[in-house]
């Protein structure tokens, strides 16, 4: 059983989903603008990374966790982005 | 398996057990994360390519793809939710909703995969190049993909396959939760299962956050 | 202090359908039995692979010109594929964690089994699944690549085939690779949650023993390089079922790219082998010499330092592939962080030796053997980090030699210690000391005089991989020493396994809860352990090496020790 | 003598620098260790000394020893990275011999056309730059040449993809052996060469021989220039030796059975047969034989060529 505290009216999830479907159109509808290659890249991923962080946050109940719960996200994200990172410390000097 | 006599599980650790699983879904990531990292290295080198490749994908379908996916994760949490309050008819009904999402999302991408086969996107194209130009192997009349455009639908197979492979493990189990809801075993005190067939289904809708902008949008 | 002898593991059990014989064993969610059963099953297949091994050096002992062959260059190929298929993921990557991590973790920590049960067991199943996958896969035809798989080699060879090309046994090898991951990482989740949820009353996490440390930190190297490494697996088995090239350049995919997928794991996998032992030397060397580990904090930390760096130098193994001069550069920089807790480590288990009272029982031994080749095996990897020297010994026999001193002498000498060290506490037998040091002997010496030569054999050029070897003086004087190393190695390797299965069926029945005078918890259960480890909840109040403050409490009666020390 | 190893290029004095560097370090390290080990272990041994002390830590000593292996191993990064650099740039005045690998053999070209197969060797001028274009035509395979430390992997890449390169410049006159040190296969063992460095007006004297002697085969005869060139002889013998695949020895007019998509027909060797042969080794596999011949990039004179040498070989 949860022993944290936790509002259970659906008010909060059908805003975040109202935010998500928001987003959504936002980035379909952005990505019709010229921003060039690095721009539209730039501009989808920001939002995208907002959604997911909506989902992990609300959907997936993040917010109600205890703070491990947080860190190991951090642990997680912070690999991720070390191999990403790392194997573009090669790829961005090559060309395959 | 019934363990009577085991402690460990007689005792239990809702919180430990939530933990366990968090650490499976970050595998999951990971196993996509290899996926998006060869995606963005052939991205950057076959950029132009990619960008002629994606234009084959009906962004319309993809933003309703989108939306039908946001709707079940919706949906899921206000099931969990109703199951928490002790409406075990109206989180039934919600997780009911949530699978026939799911398989409408499935549906429409089956149509999309076999438009991308009809027009020979992906096989046909890729042995021509396997064989090269000049080539006997090589029917001269049929269309060649340049690489990148190949590379570009391979890994579109691969990750949106391997992302629907997702959604049907995701359906099954909720259809196995929805029975056991119905015998009575997942209930406002225990709804564990439901949590986590939850989570295990946000998780796919994060990766497919990030899918939907790669293939559909940046082009 | 002896214990009542009844109730045991070995006696009950963890479902009422299957109380004895083999079902009680194979359905048992008994983290202990699950240890026991990874032991058996892994050094089944380990047999094989040193069989292997055995041949490949006997195969090296004349060069080509001499006419010897003992197996022909497909075999040569296969050989030494399956060799460190086997040794690397069916036998070091699980082995440590599974044997001991699931036998002695939740002893030391005073839980009464691990988070999940049995999950636990279904990594054994999974594991087990995908071990008889590979074996029958080598049965049917093995595979020819290396462990490394390295495309477009592994996307296009077809020399190893029974069946013609019907059976692709590479992917079948491939698969098997995979599910057994599934098992690793399931292990390794459930002893991040046992760590965190399941500690005794009073045991903050700087109370920890420092082999539970140190598989908390592998455990997150499971959960995280594994995943990597089974997609870009499958990736293989895709190319080389349909015709998609994401790593074959005549279909415009990069080679090289597979081999950073393949590193992200596999670069974080010697850590996942070594860790294990590193803990298992940090709880031999304090209780043999009766006085705390120096240190402990720094050891601690270290060992989660060692994997958050080992994360990240992956491309070392890649210094000759042309990737990036930059990439190249940095890669070299960021491994030479990794030594630094390692030198950590090294230096305060000699440091804990210091004013000691020292016995040298057969664990003890090998955990001294263990610093010394490990400590070879780690200098001879800033040869192989520093750039320019890569260049030179890359791909060579001295590769071959440095990942033998540290996977072998190294984590496998830690592993032997460490069942040496647990063995009575885990079935209540003792096995023959004299023997089991005459045994060490015979391994200390043939695994020296097997790899040492084989160090040199690099210096000189000799390539690795290699059937055969041109005839030259300084080549072949160095392959037969090293031949005849092998030789005395199998020795010891027999001599040890005979003390270990005479112990088990003719050994002296022993009840001592704490035959070495240990102070950590595990020592202070039953002998062997019951079901649920211990009687009733246990608290603790003070440092897990605190010998002093242990002494005192044998003295008052308290714990379980000798008196006399 | 035993010239496999003993230094001989320009980069010897780097590589071998940071090797006994490191070298000594590591002695260093592992002699205070075991002698440190030893000498507890019989100092304090449980006889000597029974009872233990309660010693903990020591701060000031866990500082100096992450501090000196900190600075230590940024020495050896450095020294390190140094030599690679230098491998990593050539000389604007180098000369571009490009190499080819393939399953299993080397293939060596010169600015003037000129090419050198396995049996042959790589030959050079001491003291001269040599620039080197790595090409692959199947799998990766290594290029490598102890004595004179350099090593890189020969790659075969996506069309329009930055080729590998390594260089060097031998400082001394002799033979030295050539590995391939990357696994590729079967005959991965075989693919060993040497590499022959002259004094400078040798070479000339080589180049000057060798070159007339290619010119004046490619003149006469075309086809036989083209299978040495191309690497045939190491898998097809011309005096009827089996090696990996037949041999070219009366070849012609042969009727032999294949195997084609797994299933066995008689064929008579003609020319049409000859050209699907050379062209795509993977449809007819002659039985008996393992499907391991490379596609080779040949165009179509060429191949008139070499079946031209082939039906010669069988008159
Ligand atoms: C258990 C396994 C294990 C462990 C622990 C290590 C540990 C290390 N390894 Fe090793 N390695 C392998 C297993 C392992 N390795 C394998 C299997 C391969 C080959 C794979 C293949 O190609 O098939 C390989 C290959 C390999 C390469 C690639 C070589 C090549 O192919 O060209 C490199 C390059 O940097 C490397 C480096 C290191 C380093 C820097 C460490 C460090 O962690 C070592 C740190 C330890 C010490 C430094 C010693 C102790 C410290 C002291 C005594 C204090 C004083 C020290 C100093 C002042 C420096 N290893
Ligand atoms: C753990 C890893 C491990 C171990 C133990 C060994 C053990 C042995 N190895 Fe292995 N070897 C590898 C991993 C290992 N090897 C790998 C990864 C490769 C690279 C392959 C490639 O290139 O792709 C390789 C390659 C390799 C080659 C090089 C092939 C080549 O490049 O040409 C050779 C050559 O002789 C060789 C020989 C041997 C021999 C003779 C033994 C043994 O026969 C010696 C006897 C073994 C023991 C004495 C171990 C005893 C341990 C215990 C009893 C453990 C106790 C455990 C528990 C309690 C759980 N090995
Ligand atoms: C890697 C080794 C290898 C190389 C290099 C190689 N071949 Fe082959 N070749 C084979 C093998 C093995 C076979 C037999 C199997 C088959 O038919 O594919 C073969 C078969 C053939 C045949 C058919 C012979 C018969 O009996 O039907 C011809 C013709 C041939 N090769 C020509 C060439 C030419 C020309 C070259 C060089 C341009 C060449 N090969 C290079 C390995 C090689
Ligand atoms: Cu070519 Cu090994
Ligand atoms: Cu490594």
């Amino acid at each position: 059983m949860n022993t944290h505290e936790q509002s259970l009216s659906p008010r909060t999830p059908i805003m975040v989903f109202g935010a998500l479907i928001f987003l959504t159109l936002a980035t379909v509808l952005l990505s019709g603008l010229d921003v060039g290659n690095t721009g539209a890249l730039i501009i989808a991923m920001s939002v995208a990374s907002i959604k997911a962080a909506l989902v992990l946050y609300f959907f997936m109940h993040l917010n109600h966790e205890p703070l491990i719960f947080k860190l190991f996200l951090g642990v997680a994200f912070f690999t991720l982005l070390a191999i990403f990172v790392l194997t573009f410390s090669d790829y961005s000097f090559r060309v395959i | 398996m019934s363990d009577t006599a085991h402690p460990i599980e007689h005792h239990r650790d809702d919180e430990g057990t939530r933990l366990g699983f968090w650490l499976f879904l970050y595998t999951e990531l990971f196993l996509f994360a290899a996926l998006f990292l060869v995606y963005a290295v052939y991205r950057s080198a076959h950029l132009e390519d990619f960008k002629l490749a994606a234009e084959n994908l009906n962004t319309t379908i993809g933003t309703i793809n989108t939306i039908i996916l946001l709707t079940s994760s919706l949906t899921m949490v206000l099931s969990l939710d109703a199951l928490k309050k002790g409406s075990v008819k109206l989180a039934k009904t919600l997780l009911l909703v949530t699978f026939a999402l799911g398989m409408a999302f499935l549906v429409i991408k089956g149509f999309e995969w076999s438009a991308k086969f009809d027009h020979h996107l992906f096989l046909q194209t890729a042995k021509g190049i396997a064989a090269g130009e000049g080539s006997p192997l090589f029917t001269p009349g049929e269309e060649m993909l340049p690489v990148g455009q190949v590379l570009f639908f391979g890994l579109y197979f691969i990750m949106t396959g391997t992302h629907a492979l997702h959604i049907i493990i995701g359906a099954t189990w909720m259809l196995i939760v929805f029975f056991w809801m119905s015998k009575g075993s997942i209930n406002q005190d225990n709804h564990g299962v439901l949590e986590r067939c939850g989570l295990y289904w946000h998780l796919v809708d994060v990766i497919w956050i990030f899918l939907f902008p790669l293939y559909y949008l940046i082009a | 202090m002896e214990s009542s002898p009844s109730q045991s593991y070995l006696n009950s059990h963890t479902s009422p359908k299957w109380t004895s014989g083999f079902m009680s064993w194979f359905m048992s969610t008994d983290h202990k039995r699950i240890g026991i059963m990874y032991a058996v099953a892994m050094f089944s297949f380990f047999f094989i692979a040193v069989c292997l091994g055995f041949v490949m050096k006997l195969q090296k002992m004349y060069p080509a010109s001499s006419g010897w062959e003992i197996i022909p260059p497909e075999l040569y190929g296969s050989f030494f594929t399956l060799h460190a298929i086997i040794m690397i993921f069916l036998f070091i990557v699980p082995g440590a964690p599974a044997v001991l991590g699931n036998f002695i973790l939740p002893l030391q920590i005073g839980a009464k089994d691990v988070a999940f049960p049995r999950v636990n067991l279904l990594s054994f199943w999974l594991y087990l699944f995908g071990a008889v996958m590979a074996v029958v896969g080598i049965l049917l035809g093995g595979a020819d690549t290396g462990w490394t798989f390295t495309p477009p080699y592994s996307i296009n060879t077809k020399t190893i085939s029974i069946f013609g090309v019907a059976f692709d046994s590479i992917s079948w090898m491939l698969t098997a690779a995979f599910i057994l991951g599934w098992g690793t990482i399931l292990t390794g989740i459930n002893f991040i949650v046992t760590v965190h949820r399941m500690r005794a009353k009073g045991m903050g996490y700087f109370k920890m023993p420092l082999f539970t440390w140190s598989i908390y930190a592998t455990s997150w190297l499971q959960v995280l390089a594994t995943p990597v490494v089974g997609i870009t697996l499958l990736m293989i088995v895709i190319e080389r079922i349909m015709p998609v090239g994401f790593f074959d350049p005549s279909k415009g995919g990069d080679p090289i790219l597979f081999q950073h997928l393949f590193w992200i794991y596999s670069h974080p996998a010697v850590y996942i082998m070594i860790l294990p032992s590193m803990g298992l030397v940090s709880e031999i060397i304090p209780t043999n010499s009766q006085k705390p580990i120096f240190g402990y904090k720094s050891i601690a930390i270290a060992s989660c330092s060692i994997a958050g760096v080992g994360y990240l130098l992956w491309a070392h193994h890649m210094f000759t592939t042309g990737m990036s001069d930059f990439a190249a550069i940095l890669f070299s920089f960021l491994t030479f962080f990794v030594a630094i807790p390692t030198a950590i480590k090294v230096f305060n288990w000699t440091a804990t030796l210091y004013k000691g009272s020292i016995s040298l029982t057969p664990a003890m031994l090998f955990a001294l053997a263990f610093i010394f080749n490990f400590s070879i095996g780690g200098l001879t990897g800033m040869f192989l980090g520093s750039l320019s020297t890569d260049i030179h010994l890359h791909d060579t026999d001295f590769v071959v030699a440095h990942f033998h001193y540290t996977m072998f002498g190294g984590a496998a000498f830690g592993l032997i210690g460490g069942v040496f060290h647990y063995f009575p506490k885990m079935f209540g037998k003792m096995y023959s000391m004299l023997w089991a040091k005459i045994g060490f002997g015979f391994m200390f010496i043939g695994f020296n005089a097997l790899y040492f030569p084989m160090l040199l054999l690099g210096y000189y050029g000799m390539p690795r991989r290699y059937h055969t070897y041109p005839d030259m003086p300084i080549f072949n004087k160095l392959q037969m020493a090293s031949t005849l190393g092998s030789w005395i190695l199998v020795t010891g390797v027999i001599l040890v396994l005979a003390v270990w299965i005479h112990a088990l069926l003719k050994g002296k029945k022993t009840t001592e809860v704490n035959p070495w005078n240990s102070s950590t918890l595990e020592w202070q259960t039953a002998t062997p352990p019951t079901l649920f480890n211990f009687e009733e909840d246990v608290e603790i109040t003070r440092d897990p090496y605190d010998y002093e403050a242990f002494r005192g409490e044998v003295k008052a009666g308290t714990a379980a020790g000798a008196n006399n020390v | 003598m035993n010239v496999n190893y003993n230094p001989a290029s320009v980069f010897n004095q780097s590589v071998d620098f940071s090797f006994y560097l490191i070298f000594m370090i590591s002695i260093l390290c592992l002699v205070g260790i075991t002698g440190f080990m030893i000498f507890s272990v019989i100092k304090y041994s449980r006889k000597n000394n029974p009872t233990p002390s309660n010693l903990e830590g020591h701060t000031g000593l866990e500082i100096v020893w992450t501090v000196i292996p900190t600075i230590l191993v940024m020495f050896i990064f450095y020294f390190g990275m140094q030599g690679f650099l230098k491998m990593r740039n050539v000389p604007e005045d180098a000369m571009e011999i490009r190499v080819d690998a393939g399953m299993w053999w080397w293939k060596f070209t010169y600015p003037n056309g000129l090419e050198q197969n396995t049996a042959q060797g790589l030959t050079v001028p001491a003291d001269t730059p040599i620039y080197l274009p790595l090409h692959s035509v199947d799998v990766i395979h290594s290029f490598y040449i102890p004595a004179f430390r350099v090593k890189m992997d020969v790659v075969p890449k996506a069309v329009g993809a930055d080729d590998n390169y390594t260089w060097f410049e031998a400082s001394q006159i002799g033979s030295f052996d050539l590995f391939c040190a990357e696994y590729c296969g079967l005959n991965h063992a075989q693919m060993i060469t040497k590499v022959h460095v002259l004094t400078k007006p040798d070479y000339q004297a080589w180049l000057d021989e060798q070159s007339a002697g290619f010119i004046k085969q490619q003149a006469e005869n075309p086809g036989k220039a083209l299978i040495t060139s191309k690497g045939c002889f190491a898998c097809h013998s011309s005096d009827g030796t089996k090696l990996i695949g037949p041999s070219f020895k009366g070849l012609y007019g042969k009727t032999e059975v294949v195997v084609t998509n797994g299933e066995e027909r008689e064929i008579t060797i003609d020319d049409a047969y000859l050209k699907t042969s050379i062209m795509e080794p993977s449809k007819d596999i002659v039985k008996g034989y393992q499907p391991l011949m490379p596609p080779l990039p040949l165009t179509p004179e060429e191949i008139n060529a070499i079946i031209d040498h082939i039906r010669e070989l069988s008159e």
